[in-house]
């Protein structure tokens, strides 16, 4: 026992295949053990807990008891399903007469404790801001990303170990761990319309356009995300953004484990960055030829400074070399204060003199 | 012994739920009770004067009320009974009302409860001995900490009446919350105009002595007779010799955050609040001063021209006696920048307080008194005012309604007018207006049509930046619409919290304070000024949000306690003490370790040896070396351990 | 003119303080919840006017309301309110209630629901493919995500032929048992 | 309803023991704001808990209490600087003691409440009532 289990979820097997590819790569580089839930099925959001408590439950109870066969701990890496499968553990671990009343509608009775945590939980618990660092080997220094939570990443902090639901922080820290370049913005944690998009296409067009605004605003190239909902609606309607408001966006929309895993290394066809509607290839291959650009220039600079330094450090012993022969030490102390005086005061004397 | 138990109706507020008649009826059975009445109010004149006729009339020699609680009656019967000609002691309270008839609903079962409490009091009045108060001298200084407005107001009223008045400040100048303001509600007049002068006042009153810079360390003794350690904090500047020539301030390279505008400007490591200051002295912020962090400079001493400056200054602690203590210490503004990320927690520029907006108002202050965005210096096209921040939101820790929010966001919103011209728009999101006192509701409607502000009722969910502007995403409740407002401007009507270090300051006093900090009062109707611990008194801010109207009202309520008090020569001291059987003390000074105010001493005895003897005007009557003495020889006057006993008896007997 | 229902509004506080734990009556209606809401543009009542007619027991129109059909649950609304109430909580449990008493919600909202389910309850998993095109045939409005089909078909996103999971006949059992034990306590 | 039966569900009997400055001052808020409480506990009230001797609270056994709350003000906050904290002292050893005299431990409480804690003197006394009432009146006092 004490394993990690691992809840792809629907989403993730077709439309996010890439965030399910890039976790499990990320995970794996990272040493990080996990197993899938044997025989998972859908967890059921978000149109289970709108219709019936008891079936959104169920459904997710079903595969805490199936984490449950192989491990103690359950990582779902899209927010929805973890949403799902946290609250069901909550309300089970909570009321042992409701766990005895989702049990009526399983096959077989759940009577385990398995702890859901977030894929950025278990980034930095299983993992951490310098394990990351130290695997890093592709330089994103320029590539320009606003972390977007969405709703259910940072909300509520009780259950997502956020400690702000306003500013959350845990994408912010992988990816600057990842060595992006992480710009700050206003809407980390507004909603993108959600799976509301689909029975009502007006909200999410609406929403979605103004996340991509916000993230251009903030000065970034691109949106780092952690789920499919949000990567659906801000990267493959973003036709449909423009079609509707007559914009032009073309904002590469990433995963954060995409972003990762390029860090770490990864190809393109790794990361499976094709499969995107807004190609973010153009961008990492610009982003990651600047970074080389841009070390380059800050290695000769820092050499020039290098350079300098030691010319002055030469200058400032031969100075001292001529004055200890020329002048008594006992003036020296004399001298130290009026060293001290700041430039201004000096600036103040001078001009009395000069008046 | 005779006893006689009188059970009051309150109206209905017992009655409605205890059957008193029965109840009064089945207690003449009780042991000793030879009189028993019901009585519709027993506190009432008619109601004091039939037991005082009882008492006459059939011989009663104790006296139980059974009515409300102690802590709002018992110094009133206690009166009655005296008056009478019985001991104040020889008489017990039963509480049927707070502890029974007002939190139960079924008669039977309160009454039987009811009756309960009456048989405790009247097992406890049984064993009661007569007690006698004694009488220690009262010292007359008063001690007021916190010289904001309602301090200084104290003071005045007490130094005027001719009382020796200290006013301990930490700040290195006295006036408080009120110097920073600009104009004050509902009359726009300059604050500083009135408060200024009072200052001064203070300052040159041959009875006020102002110890600024400094703070109170400890306190003992008690009413009458408090000892207060007060700390002196090092200024690094000789106050005796500094002469507030400012010249150390224009010469000092090292810039530091300025305080007093709340961060709208830079001031100096060496330090002088605001040019009024009283006393105007300035203060070396070390944290910021170039020869603490580096230890180079010195500019500030060689430039005073009174060789004030003191590098080597430490904090230094003197004791003072005083009779009385007022505590003024008023509140702090709250800190929303941690409270409030979806405002932006202050990494918007042009998102700002409420005193800081006030700063800008201000004539002397940052911006010399000219309104303009803090991002761009350009004038405002848009200012939006958002109440309630840190005032009635539970999700921020503050469900209380802060009091002066509403009438300074439109004194504000008035003055923002004024200084920006009719381009401007100004809108205040709100959620009720609170305007209660005298002419402000007067003040709200001349904001909304004579300076044309338009107040929105809603609250502000989230402010972000956009295009250069600050999107305000707010609601109109009374249209059902969502708004969306690009603001220049927006300043937070922040509320009020209590001021920092308030819970210590409460413990060193041994007074209550509510979960927020404010000190609790002793009533909040019949003794609003008081605290629990006698001798200590409240004005102000530091009790609850409060307004300057309200508060220098206080202060001077404050000030006529005081002087009632010390209008005595002698304090009469609660009889309730502790006392040594001293023929059984076996001298082993565990009373001497555990209290805490050194009440027992070693009495040498004629054989020579030494006992236990219990000071006693110095006992308060806490009764922990009761409770310690391991063979039983202390006992507490007016809580005998046997009158505890035949109250958990009678309490316990089916 | 209305006339106040005060016991079908004590009725729904009891309702929503046992289910949620929320407090319709500590409502004072500052609107936070409306001023941040994402959705709240396209609803008939604002969240705050939805609390309102909870506090006044209108739970009809309530229900009938698009408001709660249409709240995305992005838990916004219970984040920022002052008083603690968990808004979003009140709305999910809104939404279930209409389910379990048939009320007519707007069509789309509840055809995807049905949609959603019912393809769960088959296959154990979320055939996406599947579940739009019905979506969109059931909804008449075949053309509505067709810019998206074909991006999502060209970027393999897309599985073509649904397959049925190991656990989709519990999942079905699931389905019926709970919505079964709903309808006869609803 | 046989005799047994009847005193095992009788109603128990709580005292508190509660001191003037804090908790007894609650407990008055409690009932200013009309907040329903148990009918059967009996309070009574000292100047501070460091007044009280743990052998009145083994007292009140011995009568037949079938549970004693004390209360008294918050660590830091006691009128009498510290009493409560030797009031502490004093009840952590007896909380110790007494399931070795026959008194499960349950049956006993020390906590605090401030004078403007009103709603908390409710939760503690009811809880504390309840949970005594849970354990059912005490039979057999060897105590």
């Amino acid at each position: 026992m004490g394993r990690l289990t691992y809840y792809p979820g629907c989403s993730l097997r077709h439309s996010a295949a890439e965030f399910d590819i890039s976790t499990r790569l990320v995970l794996h580089k990272l040493g990080v053990d996990f197993v899938e839930v044997p025989d998972w099925t859908c967890c059921g959001s978000s149109p289970a807990h709108m219709t019936d408590h008891l079936l959104a439950q169920g459904l997710a109870a079903r595969n805490l008891r199936q984490a449950a066969t192989v491990g103690d701990e359950m990582v779902a890496p899209c927010p929805s399903c973890y949403q799902r499968q946290k609250d069901a553990e909550l309300e089970i671990e909570e009321d042992p007469g409701f766990r005895q009343t989702v049990n009526e509608v399983l096959d077989l009775p759940y009577e385990g404790s398995v702890r859901v945590l977030t894929l950025p939980e278990v980034l930095l618990e299983k993992s951490g801001v310098e394990a990351i660092r130290r695997r890093v080997t592709t330089d994103l220094v320029k590539l320009r990303v606003v972390p977007y939570y969405g709703c259910l990443l940072g909300r509520p902090s009780s259950l997502t170990g956020e400690a702000d639901e306003e500013q959350p922080t845990s994408m912010d820290r992988l990816l600057e761990a990842a060595g992006a370049t992480v710009q700050r913005w206003n809407y980390k944690t507004e909603c993108c319309g959600a799976s509301v998009g689909m029975p009502k296409a007006e909200i999410h067009r609406r929403l979605s356009r103004k996340v991509l605004d916000q993230a251009l605003e903030a000065g970034a190239d691109a949106v780092a995300v952690a789920c499919p909902l949000c990567h659906q609606n801000l990267d493959l309607r973003q036709v449909q953004i423009n079609a509707a408001f007559g914009s032009s966006y073309s904002v590469p929309i990433l995963y954060v484990t995409q972003v990762l895993g390029l860090a770490f290394g990864y190809s393109d066809e790794e990361m499976l960055l094709h499969k995107h509607a807004v190609d973010p290839r153009p961008l990492v291959a610009k982003a990651i030829k600047e970074a080389v650009a841009f070390r380059e220039e800050e290695a000769r600079l820092a050499s020039e400074h290098e350079a300098r330094q030691k010319m002055k450090e030469a200058a400032k012993q031969d100075r001292a070399r001529r004055r200890a022969g020329r002048v008594p030490s006992t003036e020296e102390g004399g001298a130290a204060p009026e060293e001290a005086v700041p430039a201004t005061s000096a600036h103040d004397r001078e001009e009395e003199a000069a008046g | 012994m005779r006893i006689g138990v009188f059970v009051c109706h309150c109206g209905s507020n017992i009655a409605g739920t205890v059957d008193c008649h029965a109840i009064a009826e089945r207690a003449a059975e009780l042991k000793d009770v030879v009189y028993t009445e019901d009585v519709m109010y027993t506190c009432s004149e008619p109601g004091q004067a039939g037991i005082q006729r009882a008492i006459k009339e059939k011989g009663l020699t104790r006296v139980v009320v059974a009515s409300c609680s102690p802590q709002m009656h018992e110094v009133t019967f206690r009166r009655c009974v005296e008056d009478a000609g019985l001991n104040p002691h020889l008489f017990e309270m039963a509480n049927i009302r707070e502890h029974c008839s007002w939190i139960h609903d079924d008669m039977p079962r309160a009454t039987e409860k009811a009756y309960d409490i009456i048989k405790m009091a009247v097992a406890k009045v049984r064993t009661a001995e007569p007690l006698f108060p004694n009488e220690v001298d009262v010292n007359k200084d008063v001690l007021v900490i916190g010289g904001g407005v309602a301090g200084i107001q104290t003071a005045l009223d007490l130094a005027d009446a001719g009382l020796q008045v200290t006013i301990v400040e930490r700040e290195s100048t006295i006036g408080g919350t009120m110097a920073r303001l600009d104009k004050t509600f509902p009359t726009i007049d300059c604050s500083a105009c009135i408060l200024t002068p009072r200052m001064v006042d203070a300052a040159h009153h041959q009875n006020i002595a102002i110890m600024a810079y400094s703070e109170v360390d400890r306190v003992q003794g008690y009413v009458g007779n408090f000892v207060v350690d007060i700390k002196r904090r090092a200024a690094m500047v000789d106050w005796t010799r500094c002469i507030g020539c400012e010249l150390c301030v224009q010469k000092c390279p090292a810039h530091a955050p300025d305080r007093f505008n709340v961060g709208l400007a830079e001031s100096k490591a060496i330090y002088i609040p605001f040019p009024q200051a009283v006393p105007k002295r300035a203060v070396i912020q070390t944290e910021y001063c170039r020869w603490f962090q580096q230890g180079k400079c010195r500019v500030c001493s060689r430039v005073c021209p009174a060789d004030a400056i003191d590098y080597e200054q430490k904090d230094t602690y003197i004791q003072r006696n005083f009779g009385a203590i007022v505590v003024a210490t008023g509140m702090d503004v709250f800190p929303w920048e941690e409270y409030y990320p979806q405002y932006g927690g202050g990494s918007i520029p042009d998102v700002i307080s409420g005193l800081q907006y006030e700063r800008m108002l201000n004539a002397s202050g940052p911006t010399g008194g000219h309104v303009h965005r803090i991002s761009n210096h350009e004038e405002p096209k848009n200012v939006v005012f958002i109440q309630c921040v840190g005032s009635r939101d539970e999700s921020v820790g503050r469900p209380y309604c802060s009091s002066v929010c509403c009438m300074y966001t439109a004194k504000q919103a008035i003055l923002t007018r004024n200084h920006c011209g009719p381009e401007t728009n100004i809108f205040v999101f709100y959620i009720d207006i609170r305007a209660t006192g005298k002419g402000y509701e007067e003040f709200i409607k001349r904001a909304q049509t004579e300076f044309n502000v338009n107040y929105v009722r809603g609250r502000v969910s989230k402010l972000y930046e956009e295009h250069g502007k600050v999107m305000v995403r707010g609601m109109d409740t009374l249209l059902g619409q969502q708004v969306e407002i690009p603001a220049d401007l927006v300043v937070l009507a922040t509320g009020t919290t209590s001021a920092e270090g308030a819970p210590q300051l409460a413990q060193a006093l041994n007074i209550s304070y509510d979960e927020f900090g404010f000190f609790k009062e002793s009533h909040p109707k019949l003794r609003p000024v008081e605290t629990n611990t006698a001798g200590v008194f409240l004005a102000g801010a530091c009790q609850a949000p409060k307004d300057i109207p309200t508060s220098v009202a206080q202060a001077s309520g404050t000030a006529s306690k005081v002087l009632g008090l010390l209008s005595k020569d002698k304090l009469k001291t609660s009889p309730q003490i502790a006392v040594v059987d001293q023929s059984r003390c076996v001298s082993c000074w565990k009373c001497t370790d555990v209290c805490p105010f050194s009440a027992p001493e070693k009495q040498s005895q004629r054989d020579g040896s030494q006992k236990s003897h219990i000071i006693e005007t110095v006992c308060q009557g806490c009764g922990i070396c009761v409770a310690t003495c391991p063979v039983n020889c202390i006992s507490l006057k007016g809580f005998t351990t046997d009158s505890i006993i035949d109250q958990i008896e009678e309490a316990l007997l089916a | 003119m209305i006339r106040y229902d005060s016991e079908g509004a004590a009725q729904l506080r009891d309702r929503m303080l046992s289910r949620v734990k929320a407090d319709v009556a500590a409502c004072y209606q500052c609107g936070n919840c409306s001023a941040g809401c994402p959705a709240a543009f396209t609803f008939d009542y604002a969240p705050n006017q939805i609390m309102r007619m909870l506090q006044v027991g209108m739970l009809d129109e309530v229900l009938a309301s698009s408001a709660v059909q249409l709240c995305v649950q992005c838990l916004t609304c219970t984040s920022r309110c002052p008083r603690n109430i968990d808004i979003a909580g009140i709305f999910e449990d809104l939404k279930t209630v209409a389910v379990a008493k048939d009320v007519r919600v707007p069509e789309d909202a509840a055809t995807f629901n049905r949609v959603f389910l019912e393809n769960v309850a088959k296959y154990g998993r979320l055939t996406e493919a599947m579940m739009l095109l019905r979506y969109n045939l059931m909804s008449k409005h075949p053309l509505n995500d067709a810019e998206l089909g074909i991006p999502m078909l060209t970027k393999g996103k897309v599985e073509v032929l649904p397959k049925k999971a190991a656990g989709a006949d519990e999942v079905g059992r699931i389905y019926r048992k709970s919505l079964e034990k709903a309808r006869w306590e609803g | 309803m046989t005799a047994q039966t009847e005193t095992r569900t009788r109603p128990v009997k709580v005292i508190a023991i509660v001191c003037n400055w804090c908790s007894y001052a609650g407990a008055d808020g409690a009932g200013t704001a009309r907040l329903k409480q148990p009918y059967n506990f009996r309070v009574l009230r000292v100047p501070c808990t460091g007044r009280i001797d743990p052998l009145l609270a083994l007292k009140a056994f011995q009568k037949g209490a079938d549970g004693v709350l004390i209360s008294g003000c918050h660590p830091g906050d006691c009128h009498y600087s510290e009493g409560n904290y030797y009031a502490r002292r004093k009840f952590e050893l007896l909380d110790r003691m007494l399931p070795h005299l026959g008194v499960e431990s349950q049956r006993f409480k020390y906590t605090w409440v401030s004078a403007s804690e009103a709603a908390r003197w409710q939760s503690v006394i009811t809880e504390f009532v309840g949970h005594v009432q849970e354990l059912g009146p005490r039979e057999g006092r060897a105590l």
